[in-house]
C-alpha cells in the first residue's frame, strides 16, 4: 500500500514536470491521472487495498462533513433557543476498534463533531467514555457511533 | 563547550585564550594609539545602516583592561573555583561575559549595545547563581530583578530615541538628536538612559542590587563583577553623554547631585559593614561617584580624571575581590570580626595585599591618587564645592575603612575560628594551586603600581581619551565616512 | 649657607606639572638636620631597645621609609610630591604606632592617628590643588616668585589657607585635633621620640613655615595661627599636669610646644621667626632626650608611672644627667639653649601685633607649666630614694644611653655658644620665612630687662609648682571626668553618631526588601522624568496621529486591558498564567493588524513556550501569599499608574514628532537587490543587523547553560563552604 | 499523561510539526518565518512529544543531548558569518551569495546557513531548558 | 463569486458567534468544551474557505487548507485533554445530566481508567463524595 | 488607534511594576514578563504603526511597489522578544530554585544577604 | 458594498463581539478548566479574525500567523491540562 502511494506521488511529479505547469490544479490532475493509471496497471490481490481505500476515504470524509454540519446545526439550535432542552451525560461506548490509531481517530472525530466529546479511553482499550449533549436513549446513542464512525474506520483500517 | 567534562582542558584553554586576548587587545590598542580611531562595518553595511564597531582610544583601552582582568581572574578561577562549578560551564560563561564586555565597549550602535548588555547580564546571572547556594539565590533574585528593570528602561530609552530620530547608530544619533526640536523629549530620553545605565553603574538611588549580591558568588566571579560590570555602565554613561546628549546643564547638575549622594551612600555603607567583600562592594559604589562627578563637571580635565580613575578602579577592584577570595581560602571566613593574624602569619602576602588596598585609598603615589588631582581641581574650577567636599570625604572614609580593615584582618591576633570540617584550606592545597591564587594578585598589583608610578603614561592616555570624547566630531566623521 | 639653594629635579608626571623637585634651602636644612641627626641616634638606640624583638627588621624598615618620606617632605619643591611624602609619613606612622599590632589599644591609637592625619592629608591635597589653581603651578619655587598680591587677592585665597591649616593643625596636633598624639604614645618609645616629638609632628610647622612667604601676612593667616597656637599651648600644657604616665606628660608638653611654634609663626615678625627657629631646635633636643631617657627607664624598669619612679640616679646615673640637662633646657634655665629660646619667645610675644599683654600672660603660664612637665619627666624619676622594687635596675648598653647624653650636651653647647647655629641655621630659616635675617643676633645674655624678669618669674613659679604639685593618679582620674567635654570624646561621640547615621542611612536604603528597591527606583524615575516633562514638553499631542479606531481594534484593546487587569488581580497563579496567554494573543493580534507577521508568530510561539515553562515549574511553587495590606497596595497602585501614565504620555509626545524612516527605507530598497531576501525583517535579522542576532543566540545559549547548571548542579556538602 | 489518544496524536503530530518548522525556517528569507520561529516550533514539537510519551522516550528519539545543538548552531552561524572573511576577504557577516536560483529556497547564501544556525540554537536551548526542568526534582 | 464568498464567510462567522454564545450559556465545563469545537470546525473552516476563494491562488489556498487541517488535527486532542483534566479536578456535570458512566472509573493516584468499576472504591475518583 | 496602544503600553508598564512590587516570587516573574511586553509594544508603537502592509517584497517584484511598515522596529522587537525569553526562562528557574532552597515564596523573607554579617 | 467593506463593517465586528462573549466566560470561570477552554476558543476565533483581516487588508502573508496559531495553540491547552492532572494527582 505504501509503495503504491509513493509511486502515485512520484508519477504526479513526473507529470507536473513534464507539463511544466506548477499550479495546484495540475498537481491534482496529475495525481488523479497517475492514480487511474496505477489502478489499471496493477494486478493481483495487493491491488485491492490501495485502490479501494481511496474512494472509501473520500466517502468517509463526506460522511464526516455531513455529520459535522448536522451536529453543528443541532447545537446551534440548542444555543439559540432560550430554553436548554439537552439531556447530557457521559456514556460508556464499548469499542470494537483495537488499534491505537483507530481508537484515536474515532475519538477525535467524535470530539470534532459538536455536541459530543470523547473524554477518555479506558486503559484496557475496551471502552470509550463520551460526553454528549443529547442522550435520548443510551443504546441508540452507542449504536449511532458504532454504526457510523466506527464502522467506517474499521473498513478503512482493515 | 565541546570540552564540557574535561575540566583541566577547560582551564588550559581558558588561560591560553585569555593570554591571546591580552595579546590581541594590546595589538589593537597599539594600532589605534598609532593610527587613530578605527571602525569595522559588520556585514559590510555602511553606518548608519549596518552595525558598526568603533575602536577609539577609550574603547581599546577598556578592552585591554578587560583582557588583563580577564587573564588574572581566569588564572584565579583555575585555582579557586571548585570542580562542580567548572563542570557546569563556568569557563565558557566567564568568557562570554568578557566577550560581552568587549563588545559593549566596541559597538557603535545603540541597540547592539543593548544586546551586548544582555549577554553581559545573562552571563552574570549564570555566574552569580552557579552553585545555587542559599545566599547566592537570594542575592540573585534581587540582582536579576533590578538589572532586568534597568534593561527595560534602557530599551524604553532606545524606543524613544528611535521614535524621535529613526536611527540607532550613535554617531548618526549625535547629529539627529541635536536636530530634534522638542528638547524636552531629548532630555527625557537622556534621563531614561541615565537611569538605565545608572542602575548598572550602581549610582544613587539605583545601586541596591550590588550590595545585595556581590558578596554571594565565588570570589573569582565577584572579582570580575567588581572590576568590570559597574564600569560598563559608567562607560555607557560616558559614551552617551559625550556623544549623543552633549553639554546639557540640567543633566550635569543632576549627575553632580547623584554623584555626591552615591559617594556618601557608598562610603557610609562600607563603614558599617563587617564582611570584607561587602566593604569592597560598597566601596565600588562610593568610587563610582567620583566618575559620575567628573562626568557631571564635563570639562576635558574632569573627563581625564574620570578615565584615569576608571582605569585604576578596574584593576584595583578586580584585585581586591581576588584578595577577599584568598582571605576566605585561608581562614574560611570573610568576617572582619572573625579574621585576624594575617600579618603575623603571611607577612609577604600581607605586603602584597597592601598594594591594592592602599592603591584604592589613593595614598600617593599609588594609582588611586592621580585622578583626584584632576577631579578636585576641576571641582574648584567649575565651582562645584560640594562635589569637592564629597570627593574629599570619600577619600578620607576610604582611608579610614581600609585602615580599619587592615587593623582587623591583618594586625589583630588570629582568632580561633572553629575549623570547618572538610574545608579545603589554603594551607592544604598544592603549590601549583597556591600559585594560581597568588600570581593574578601579583600581576594586577604590578599593573596598579605601574599606573601609580607611571602615572605620566596613564595621564597622557587619559587626556587623549578625554580629548577624543570632548571633540566627538572626529568619532562621528570616522563612523559616517565624512571627510 | 644663607640664601644658597640647592636644586635637583626629575620630571615625574609632567602632564600634571608634578616633578620630584628637591630644593635645599635654610628651612629644609634645619629640618633635614633634625631628621637625619635624631634619626641616626634613634636608629642606634633602637638596636638595643628592641634588641630581641621578632620584628626588628620590620621596624627598621618602617623607620627607614619614614625617614625617607620625611626628608622628601621637607625637600620637595613640588606641592604634589610634598603631599605624596606627607601621606607616606602618615602611613609609616600608622605602621609604627601600630607596631605592637596584636594589642587592641595599639591598633586603636594607630587608627585614630591615621584618621586625624589622614583627614589633614585630604585637606592638604585639596589645599595644594587650590594653590595650583590659584598660581597655575605646583612648584613652590615658582609660587614664591609670584607676586604675593596675586595670590592673596585671589578669591580662593581663604579656601587655600583654611585647607592648608587643616592639614598643618592635624599633623601638628593643634587643638582640637591634638588628641591623637597622646594616643600615639602606644608606639615604641623610639617612635615617640622620632616621629611624635622631633620630626613628623613638625611637618605641620614646616608646612606653615614653608607657605608663610606665599600666603602669610594676611590677618586671617596670623590671627588663626596665634589663636590656635595659643589655645593649644595653654590647653595641653595644663593637661600635662594630670598625667602620671611619663610619656603622657611628654606628649602633652609636646603638643604645647607645637602650639607655641604655631603661635610664634603666626606673629609674623622677624623676632618671632627667630624665636620659632630657635625653639624648634630647643624642643627637638630636650624633648628627644627626655623621650629617650623615658624609654630607658621604661625598658629597664618596666614602668613609666611617674608616681612610682624615684631615685633612679643611683642606678642610671648617666641617663639621669642627660635627663636633668634636658629638663633644665626645657625649663629655660641658663646656660642651656632652652633659656635662649624662652627669652626670644617672650621678646617676640611682647611685640605681638595684637593683644600683646594677654598673649604674654598666656605664654608665661604655658612656660611655667612646661617647666613643671620637664621637671617631672627629667628630674622626678631620678630624685629622692630608690624604691625596693627598682633596686635591680641595670644600666642599658651604650647604644642606648649615649644618644640622650649627646643630645643633652648639644642643648648645653648651643646654649653656651649660640653663634654655632646662628649663621648656619637660624638666619637661613628666618630668611626663608621672609624675615630680616640681618637683624638677628643670638646671645645667652640679653641684659636685665622685662623679658629677663618674666624668665625669673617663670622659673620661680614653675619650680615652686613642681615642689607643690606632684603627679598623682587621683588628679588624673579627677580630670578624666572632664574628658566628656574634651575634643577627643566629642570626636568619639561624633564618630559614634556618624556610625549610627551610616547604619541608619544604609538600612533605610539597603533594607533587604526588593520591593522597596524597585519602589525607590521607579519613584526616582517618575520624579526625574516627570519633572523634565512638566518643565519642558509641549503636550501638543497631534490629533491627526490618532487614526480612526475600528470596532475590532477597540475590542482588542478592551480584551487586553481586561486580561492584564485579570492577570494582576486574580488570586490564582494558574489563572494569571492563562490570562497572560490572553494578553499574548492580543499582542499577537496587534502585530498582525499592524503588518508584523514575523513578530506575531514569534510572540505567539514564545508565549506558548512560556506557558509550558510555567506549567512545568508552577506546581512546585507555592500558592500566592494571602497578604493583604491595603495601604501598601494603594501606594504601589498609585506609583504604578503614575509610571504607566508617564510612559503613555511620553509615547504620545514622541508620536507627534516628525518621523524619519531613512534607515528602514534603505533596508527596504536593498533587501532584495543586495541581500537577496524579500522578507525585510528577516533580512535585517540575518544580514543587515546580523551581529545582533549572533549575540542574541549566544544569550539564549548562556541562559540554557545557566538553567542547566541551576537545576542540575548540587554542591556537595564539602564544596558548599568553599 | 498516559492517554492513548494523546500518545497516538503525538506520533502523527511530531513529524507534521517538524516538517512545518523546517518549512518555516527555509522560507524565512522571503516570507514570514525564519530560524527563530522555526526553531521554536521544532522545540515545541518535541516538548509535545514528551508530554505524551514521557521524557525518556523523547530523549531516546533524539539520541543525543539537545545541549549539543547549541554549540553546533552557534558554530554554524559563526562560521557562516566568518566565511566572507575566509573566502572573500570581506568584513564579518558580509553576505556571500551563490548566484543562481535553487528550487524552493530561492537564492542560497551565507545568510541561510546563518539562519539554520539560529534554528539549531533555538531548538537546543529550548529543549535543554525544558528537559532540564522536567527532570529536576 | 463575491456573493458566494460573502455567504460562506457570514455562515462561518455565525457559527463562531454561536460557539461564543454557547460558551456563555452552557451550564457545565464539558458542555462548553463540546460547543467549542463548533468554532474550530465549521466556523473557522468556512471563514477560511472564503479567504481561499477570495484570493484564489495556490499559496493562499494551501495555507488556508493547512490551517484547517491543523485545527482538525489538534482541536480534538486539546478538547480530550481538558475534558479529562476537568474530571480530575472535580468539575461536576450539570445537574440535569442523565448519566455519568465515568463515575468511579478513574483511580485517584494512578489515573488509570478502568472499563468497569472494580473493588478499589477508596481509590476511585467519585464526584458524589467530593 | 495610537492613543489606545499608548494606553495599553502604559497599562503594561504599570501592571508590570505593580506585580514586581508585590511580595510573591511568581508575581515577580509575571511582572517582568508584562513589563517586557510593554517595552516591545512601545518600540512597535514609536516605530510608527502601519495597517496591513507587511514589509515583505511582493512575489514578482524586486522592490516595494506600495507603502510598507518600517521593518526596523520589528527586527528590534524580534531580537528583544527572544532575549527576554531567554531571561524569563532563567528567571522562572531561578525562582523555582530560590523557592526550593530558601523555602519561601515571600520576597520579604529573602533579605539575609542585605543584612550585616 | 464591496466584500472588503462588508468584512470590515459587518464580519469583523461580529467576530469581535464573539470575542467579548468569550472573554465574559473567561472572566466568569468558574473553574480553571473553563478559562482554558475560553482561551482555546479565543485563539480559534483569533484565527478566524486573522483570516477575515487578510481580506480587508489584502495581504495574504498575514495568514502565516494563522498557521502557527492553528498548529501550536493547543500546546498551551495540553500543558495546562498536564498541570491540572499532575496537581490533582498530588492531592
Ligand atoms: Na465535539
Ligand atoms: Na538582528
Amino acid at each position: 500500500m505504501k509503495n503504491r502511494f509513493v509511486s502515485n506521488i512520484l508519477l504526479t511529479f513526473v507529470w507536473v514536470v513534464l507539463t511544466g505547469d506548477f499550479h495546484f490544479s495540475n498537481y491534482l490532475f496529475g495525481f488523479v491521472l497517475s492514480y487511474v493509471i496505477l489502478m489499471v496497471i496493477t494486478k493481483g490481490s495487493r491491488k485491492a487495498k490501495y485502490f479501494t481505500i481511496v474512494p472509501k476515504l473520500i466517502f468517509f470524509v463526506l460522511y464526516f462533513v455531513k455529520e459535522l454540519v448536522k451536529a453543528n446545526l443541532e447545537v446551534a439550535w440548542e444555543v439559540m433557543t432560550p430554553k436548554l432542552n439537552m439531556t447530557p451525560g457521559i456514556v460508556k461506548v464499548p469499542l470494537t476498534v483495537q488499534s491505537d490509531v483507530g481508537i484515536t481517530l474515532l475519538a477525535n472525530l467524535i470530539t470534532l463533531t459538536p455536541g459530543t466529546l470523547s473524554l477518555d479511553v479506558s486503559n484496557d482499550k475496551k471502552v470509550l467514555y463520551v460526553h454528549a449533549m443529547y442522550i435520548k436513549d443510551k443504546e441508540e446513542f452507542i449504536a449511532g457511533i458504532k454504526n457510523g464512525f466506527e464502522k467506517r474506520i474499521l473498513e478503512i483500517l482493515k | 563547550m565541546f570540552f564540557w567534562n574535561k575540566i583541566n582542558a577547560q582551564k588550559v584553554i581558558s588561560i591560553a585564550g585569555s593570554i591571546i586576548a591580552v595579546i590581541l587587545s594590546s595589538y589593537v590598542f597599539y594600532y589605534v594609539w598609532e593610527n587613530g580611531t578605527q571602525k569595522v562595518n559588520a556585514g559590510n553595511w555602511d553606518a548608519p545602516f549596518g552595525i558598526v564597531f568603533v575602536a577609539d582610544t577609550l574603547a581599546v583601552t577598556l578592552v585591554l583592561l578587560t583582557a588583563l582582568s580577564g587573564l588574572a581572574v581566569s588564572i584565579f578561577s583555575a585555582g579557586s573555583v571548585i570542580k562542580d562549578r567548572l563542570r557546569f560551564g563556568y569557563f565558557p560563561i566567564f568568557h562570554f561575559l568578557l566577550l560581552g564586555l568587549t563588545g559593549a565597549f566596541l559597538t557603535g550602535d545603540l541597540f547592539n549595545l543593548y544586546v551586548w548588555f544582555e549577554i553581559i547580564i545573562i552571563s552574570s546571572f549564570v555566574l552569580i547563581t552557579i552553585g545555587g547556594e542559599k545566599a547566592q539565590l537570594e542575592g540573585a533574585v534581587k540582582y536579576f530583578t533590578l538589572n532586568i528593570l534597568a534593561s527595560t528602561i534602557f530599551l524604553t530609552a532606545i524606543a524613544v530615541l528611535y521614535g524621535l530620530t529613526g536611527s540607532l547608530n550613535m554617531a548618526d544619533l549625535a547629529g539627529k538628536v541635536a536636530a530634534v526640536e522638542n528638547r524636552g523629549l531629548v532630555e527625557v530620553a537622556a534621563i531614561l538612559f541615565l537611569i538605565g545605565f545608572g542602575t548598572k553603574a550602581s549610582i544613587f538611588p539605583l545601586y541596591f542590587w550590588l550590595p545585595a549580591s556581590y558578596h554571594t558568588p565565588p570570589a573569582a566571579v565577584s572579582a570580575i563583577f567588581g572590576g568590570l560590570l559597574t564600569k560598563v555602565g559608567v562607560y555607557a554613561l560616558i559614551r552617551v553623554f559625550t556623544l549623543i546628549f552633549v553639554g546639557d546643564v540640567f543633566l550635569g547638575e543632576i549627575l553632580m547631585v547623584l554623584a555626591i549622594l552615591t559617594i556618601f551612600s557608598g562610603g557610609v555603607g562600607a563603614l558599617v559593614q563587617n564582611n570584607v567583600r561587602k566593604v569592597f562592594s560598597y566601596l565600588i559604589i562610593c568610587h563610582i561617584g567620583y566618575m559620575i562627578a567628573g562626568l557631571g563637571m564635563f570639562t576635558e580635565i574632569a573627563i581625564t580624571g574620570v578615565i584615569f580613575y576608571l582605569i585604576h578602579d578596574i584593576m584595583v577592584k578586580t584585585n581586591l575581590f581576588m584578595v577577599s577570595g584568598i582571605i576566605f581560602k585561608i581562614k574560611s571566613s570573610n568576617s572582619m570580626r572573625a579574621l585576624g593574624g594575617f600579618y603575623a602569619n603571611y607577612p609577604k602576602l600581607s605586603l602584597l595585599i597592601f598594594i591594592p588596598l592602599f592603591s584604592l585609598v589613593g595614598i600617593p603615589p599609588l594609582s588611586g591618587f592621580w585622578p583626584k588631582i584632576s577631579l578636585i581641581g576641576e571641582g574648584f574650577a567649575t565651582e562645584n564645592y560640594w562635589t569637592v567636599a564629597a570627593i574629599i570625604f570619600a577619600s578620607f572614609i576610604t582611608l579610614v575603612i581600609i585602615a580599619k580593615l587592615w587593623a582587623e584582618v591583618f594586625w589583630k591576633d588570629a582568632k580561633e575560628i572553629p575549623e570547618k570540617p572538610k574545608f579545603e584550606y589554603f594551607s592544604d592545597i598544592s603549590k601549583a594551586r597556591k600559585t594560581q591564587f597568588i600570581l593574578p594578585i601579583v600581576f594586577l598589583s604590578l599593573i596598579s603600581l605601574y599606573i601609580g608610578f607611571g602615572a605620566e603614561h596613564i595621564q597622557l592616555l587619559s587626556s587623549r581619551i578625554a580629548n577624543e570624547l570632548m571633540n566627538s566630531q572626529q568619532y562621528i566623521d570616522t563612523v559616517l565616512n565624512n571627510s | 649657607m644663607e640664601g644658597n639653594v640647592v636644586k635637583e629635579s626629575y620630571n615625574w608626571v609632567p602632564s600634571f606639572g608634578v616633578n620630584l623637585g628637591f630644593t635645599l634651602d635654610g628651612l629644609s636644612l634645619l629640618f633635614c638636620l633634625m631628621i637625619t641627626g635624631i634619626g641616626f641616634l634613634v636608629f642606634a638606640y633602637t638596636s638595643v631597645y628592641l634588641h630581641h624583638h621578632k620584628y626588628l627588621d620590620r621596624f627598621y624598615g618602617y623607620l627607614s621609609v619614614f625617614m625617607a618620606a620625611m626628608l622628601g617632605l621637607v625637600l620637595s619643591d613640588n606641592v604634589i610630591s610634598l603631599f605624596t611624602f606627607w601621606e607616606l609619613t602618615s602611613i609609616s606612622s600608622f605602621f609604627l604606632i601600630g607596631f605592637n599590632n596584636t594589642q587592641e589599644a595599639s591598633r586603636k591609637s594607630a587608627l585614630t592617628a591615621l584618621g586625624i592625619t589622614g583627614l589633614g592629608g585630604m585637606f592638604l591635597l585639596a589645599g595644594v590643588i587650590v594653590l595650583g589653581n590659584i598660581t597655575g603651578t605646583f612648584s613652590i619655587a615658582e609660587m614664591l616668585n609670584m607676586s604675593p598680591e596675586l595670590i592673596k587677592g585671589h578669591e580662593y585665597y581663604t579656601v587655600a589657607v583654611i585647607l592648608l591649616f587643616g592639614a598643618a593643625f592635624t599633623k601638628s596636633a593643634q587643638f582640637p585635633f591634638h588628641f591623637w598624639l597622646p594616643g600615639a604614645m602606644k608606639a615604641p618609645t623610639p617612635v615617640s621620640t622620632y616621629l611624635h616629638s622631633a620630626t613628623m609632628v613638625k611637618a605641620g610647622i614646616y608646612l606653615v613655615m614653608r607657605f608663610t612667604p606665599v600666603l602669610g601676612g594676611e590677618e586671617i593667616w596670623n590671627t588663626t595661627l596665634i589663636v590656635v597656637g595659643a589655645v593649644t599651648m595653654l590647653y595641653s600644657a595644663f593637661h600635662s599636669l594630670f598625667r602620671t604616665d611619663l610619656k603622657g606628660v611628654l606628649a602633652y608638653s609636646t603638643i604645647s610646644a607645637l602650639g607655641i611654634l604655631m603661635f610664634l609663626i603666626g606673629m609674623g615678625t622677624t623676632e618671632s621667626f627667630t624665636a620659632a627657629a630657635v625653639f624648634i631646635i630647643v624642643h627637638a633636643l630636650y624633648k628627644a632626650t627626655l623621650f629617650l631617657t623615658t624609654g630607658i627607664i621604661d625598658h629597664q624598669t618596666g614602668t613609666r608611672d611617674v608616681t612610682v619612679l624615684s631615685g633612679l640616679r643611683k642606678v642610671l646615673m648617666p641617663v639621669g644627667i642627660a635627663a636633668i640637662i634636658a629638663a633644665i633646657s626645657s625649663a629655660g634655665i641658663p646656660p642651656t639653649i632652652g633659656f635662649l629660646g624662652k627669652e626670644l619667645t617672650y621678646e617676640a610675644t611682647m611685640h605681638a601685633p595684637i593683644i600683646a599683654t594677654l598673649l604674654v600672660v598666656g605664654i608665661v603660664i604655658t612656660k611655667i607649666l612646661l617647666l613643671w612637665a620637664g621637671f617631672v619627666a627629667g628630674i622626678k624619676p631620678f630624685q629622692g630614694s630608690l624604691p625596693e622594687s627598682l633596686k635591680d635596675t641595670k644600666m642599658p648598653g651604650p647604644f642606648m644611653w649615649v644618644p640622650p647624653i649627646l643630645l643633652a650636651v648639644l642643648s648645653l653647647v648651643f646654649g653656651i655658644m649660640p653663634f654655632i647655629i646662628e649663621g648656619s641655621l637660624i638666619k637661613p630659616v628666618v630668611s626663608a620665612l621672609g624675615g630680616e635675617s640681618g637683624e638677628i643676633h643670638l646671645a645667652l645674655w640679653h641684659g636685665f630687662n622685662t623679658v629677663f624678669i618674666l624668665s625669673l618669674v617663670t622659673i620661680a613659679v614653675g619650680t615652686t609648682l613642681y615642689f607643690v604639685l606632684k603627679p598623682s593618679a587621683k588628679l588624673e582620674t579627677a580630670v578624666g571626668k572632664l574628658e566628656a567635654a574634651s575634643p577627643k570624646s566629642l570626636m568619639e561621640k561624633f564618630n559614634v553618631g556618624f556610625t549610627y547615621l551610616s547604619s541608619f542611612w544604609t538600612r533605610v536604603f539597603q533594607n533587604g526588601y526588593l520591593r522597596n528597591y524597585v519602589f525607590i527606583i521607579i519613584f526616582f524615575l517618575i520624579g526625574m522624568v516627570g519633572y523634565t516633562m512638566i518643565g519642558n514638553t509641549k503636550f501638543n499631542i497631534d490629533p491627526s496621529i490618532l487614526s480612526n479606531v475600528s470596532f475590532y481594534e477597540l475590542v482588542v484593546f478592551i480584551i487586553m486591558c481586561i486580561a492584564i487587569l485579570f492577570t494582576v488581580f486574580t488570586s490564582s497563579r494558574l489563572s494569571a498564567v492563562v490570562a497572560m496567554g490572553v494578553v499574548g494573543l492580543t499582542i499577537c493580534l496587534v502585530f498582525v493588524f499592524y503588518s508584523a507577521p514575523d513578530l506575531a508568530m514569534t510572540q505567539f510561539s514564545i508565549d506558548t513556550l512560556t506557558v509550558i515553562l510555567f506549567v512545568l515549574v508552577l506546581y512546585r511553587l507555592p500558592r500566592y501569599l494571602k497578604i493583604q495590606d491595603h495601604k501598601m497596595r494603594i501606594r504601589d497602585g498609585i506609583l504604578s499608574l503614575m509610571f504607566g501614565g508617564l510612559i503613555a504620555v511620553l509615547a504620545l509626545e514622541v508620536l507627534s514628532e516628525p518621523v524619519n524612516t531613512e534607515i528602514g527605507d534603505f533596508y527596504a530598497e536593498n533587501s532584495y537587490i543586495m541581500a537577496h531576501g524579500k522578507n525585510v525583517v528577516n533580512v535585517i535579522l540575518v544580514d543587515f543587523r546580523g551581529a545582533d542576532t549572533m549575540i542574541e543566540i549566544s544569550v539564549l545559549t548562556i541562559a540554557a547553560i545557566g538553567v542547566f547548571g541551576l537545576l542540575k548542579l548540587r554542591l556537595k556538602r564539602t564544596d558548599r563552604v568553599q | 499523561m498516559k492517554t492513548i489518544i494523546l500518545r497516538t496524536a503525538s506520533n502523527y503530530l511530531l513529524p507534521v510539526l517538524l516538517l512545518f518548522s523546517i518549512f518555516i525556517l527555509l522560507r524565512g528569507h522571503y516570507l514570514p518565518g525564519g530560524g527563530f520561529v522555526g526553531g521554536l516550533i521544532a522545540a515545541i514539537a518535541f516538548v509535545f512529544h514528551s508530554f505524551a510519551n514521557g521524557l525518556k522516550n523523547t530523549k531516546s528519539l533524539l539520541r543525543f543531548h539537545p545541549g549539543f545543538l547549541m554549540p553546533a548552531g552557534l558554530a554554524l552561524s559563526f562560521f557562516s558569518g566568518l566565511s566572507p572573511i575566509i573566502f572573500a576577504g570581506d568584513p564579518f557577516m558580509t553576505g556571500l551569495w551563490y548566484h543562481g536560483h535553487v528550487p524552493v529556497l530561492g537564492s542560497v547564501g551565507s545568510a541561510l546557513f546563518f539562519d539554520m544556525g539560529v534554528y539549531l540554537v533555538v531548538v537546543g536551548v529550548t529543549l535543554t531548558i525544558i528537559f532540564t526542568i522536567s527532570e529536576a526534582p | 463569486m463575491n456573493i458566494f464568498i460573502g455567504v460562506i464567510i457570514t455562515l462561518g462567522t455565525l457559527f463562531v458567534l454561536l460557539a461564543a454564545v454557547g460558551l456563555i450559556r452552557m451550564p457545565d465545563t464539558y458542555l462548553r468544551i463540546s460547543v467549542n469545537t463548533k468554532a474550530a470546525t465549521l466556523g473557522v473552516g468556512l471563514l477560511l474557505g472564503g479567504v481561499a476563494f477570495y484570493f484564489y491562488d495556490l499559496s493562499t489556498t494551501s495555507r488556508t487548507f493547512v490551517i484547517v487541517l491543523f485545527l482538525f488535527l489538534t482541536a480534538p486532542v486539546g478538547a480530550h485533554l481538558i475534558g479529562r483534566a476537568s474530571y480530575f479536578i472535580g468539575n461536576k456535570l450539570w445537574d440535569k445530566s442523565k448519566m455519568d458512566d465515568l463515575q468511579g472509573k478513574y483511580q485517584k493516584n494512578s489515573h488509570v481508567l478502568k472499563s468497569e468499576i472494580d473493588d478499589t472504591p477508596e481509590d476511585n475518583v467519585d464526584h458524589t463524595k467530593m | 488607534m495610537e492613543i489606545l496602544l499608548a494606553i495599553l503600553v502604559g497599562l503594561l508598564y504599570a501592571s508590570g511594576i505593580y506585580m514586581i512590587l508585590r511580595r510573591s516570587l511568581v508575581k515577580l516573574i509575571i511582572g517582568i514578563i508584562l513589563l517586557g511586553n510593554g517595552a516591545n509594544l512601545l518600540i512597535f508603537l514609536l516605530g510608527r504603526i502601519t495597517k496591513g502592509l507587511p514589509p515583505i517584497i511582493p512575489e514578482n517584484s524586486k522592490v516595494f511597489l506600495e507603502a510598507y511598515a518600517d521593518p526596523v522596529p520589528q527586527a528590534l522587537i524580534l531580537t528583544a522578544i527572544v532575549i527576554s525569553f531567554g531571561l524569563q526562562s532563567f528567571a522562572i528557574i531561578l525562582v523555582k530554585r530560590a523557592h526550593k532552597v530558601v523555602r519561601t515564596d515571600d520576597l520579604d523573607e529573602m533579605n539575609a544577604t542585605d543584612e550585616d554579617s | 458594498m464591496t466584500l472588503v467593506e462588508y468584512c470590515r463593517i459587518v464580519i469583523l465586528p461580529v467576530l469581535a463581539f464573539s470575542v467579548i462573549l468569550i472573554l465574559i466566560r473567561f472572566f466568569r470561570g468558574p473553574s480553571i478548566a473553563d478559562r482554558i477552554v475560553a482561551l482555546d476558543l479565543l485563539i480559534t476565533t483569533g484565527i478566524g479574525i486573522i483570516g477575515v483581516y487578510t481580506i480587508t487588508s489584502g495581504s495574504s502573508t498575514l495568514l502565516d500567523t494563522g498557521m502557527i496559531l492553528a498548529l501550536i495553540a493547543f500546546l498551551s491547552t495540553v500543558a495546562l491540562s498536564y498541570y491540572l492532572e499532575r496537581r490533582s494527582k498530588k492531592k
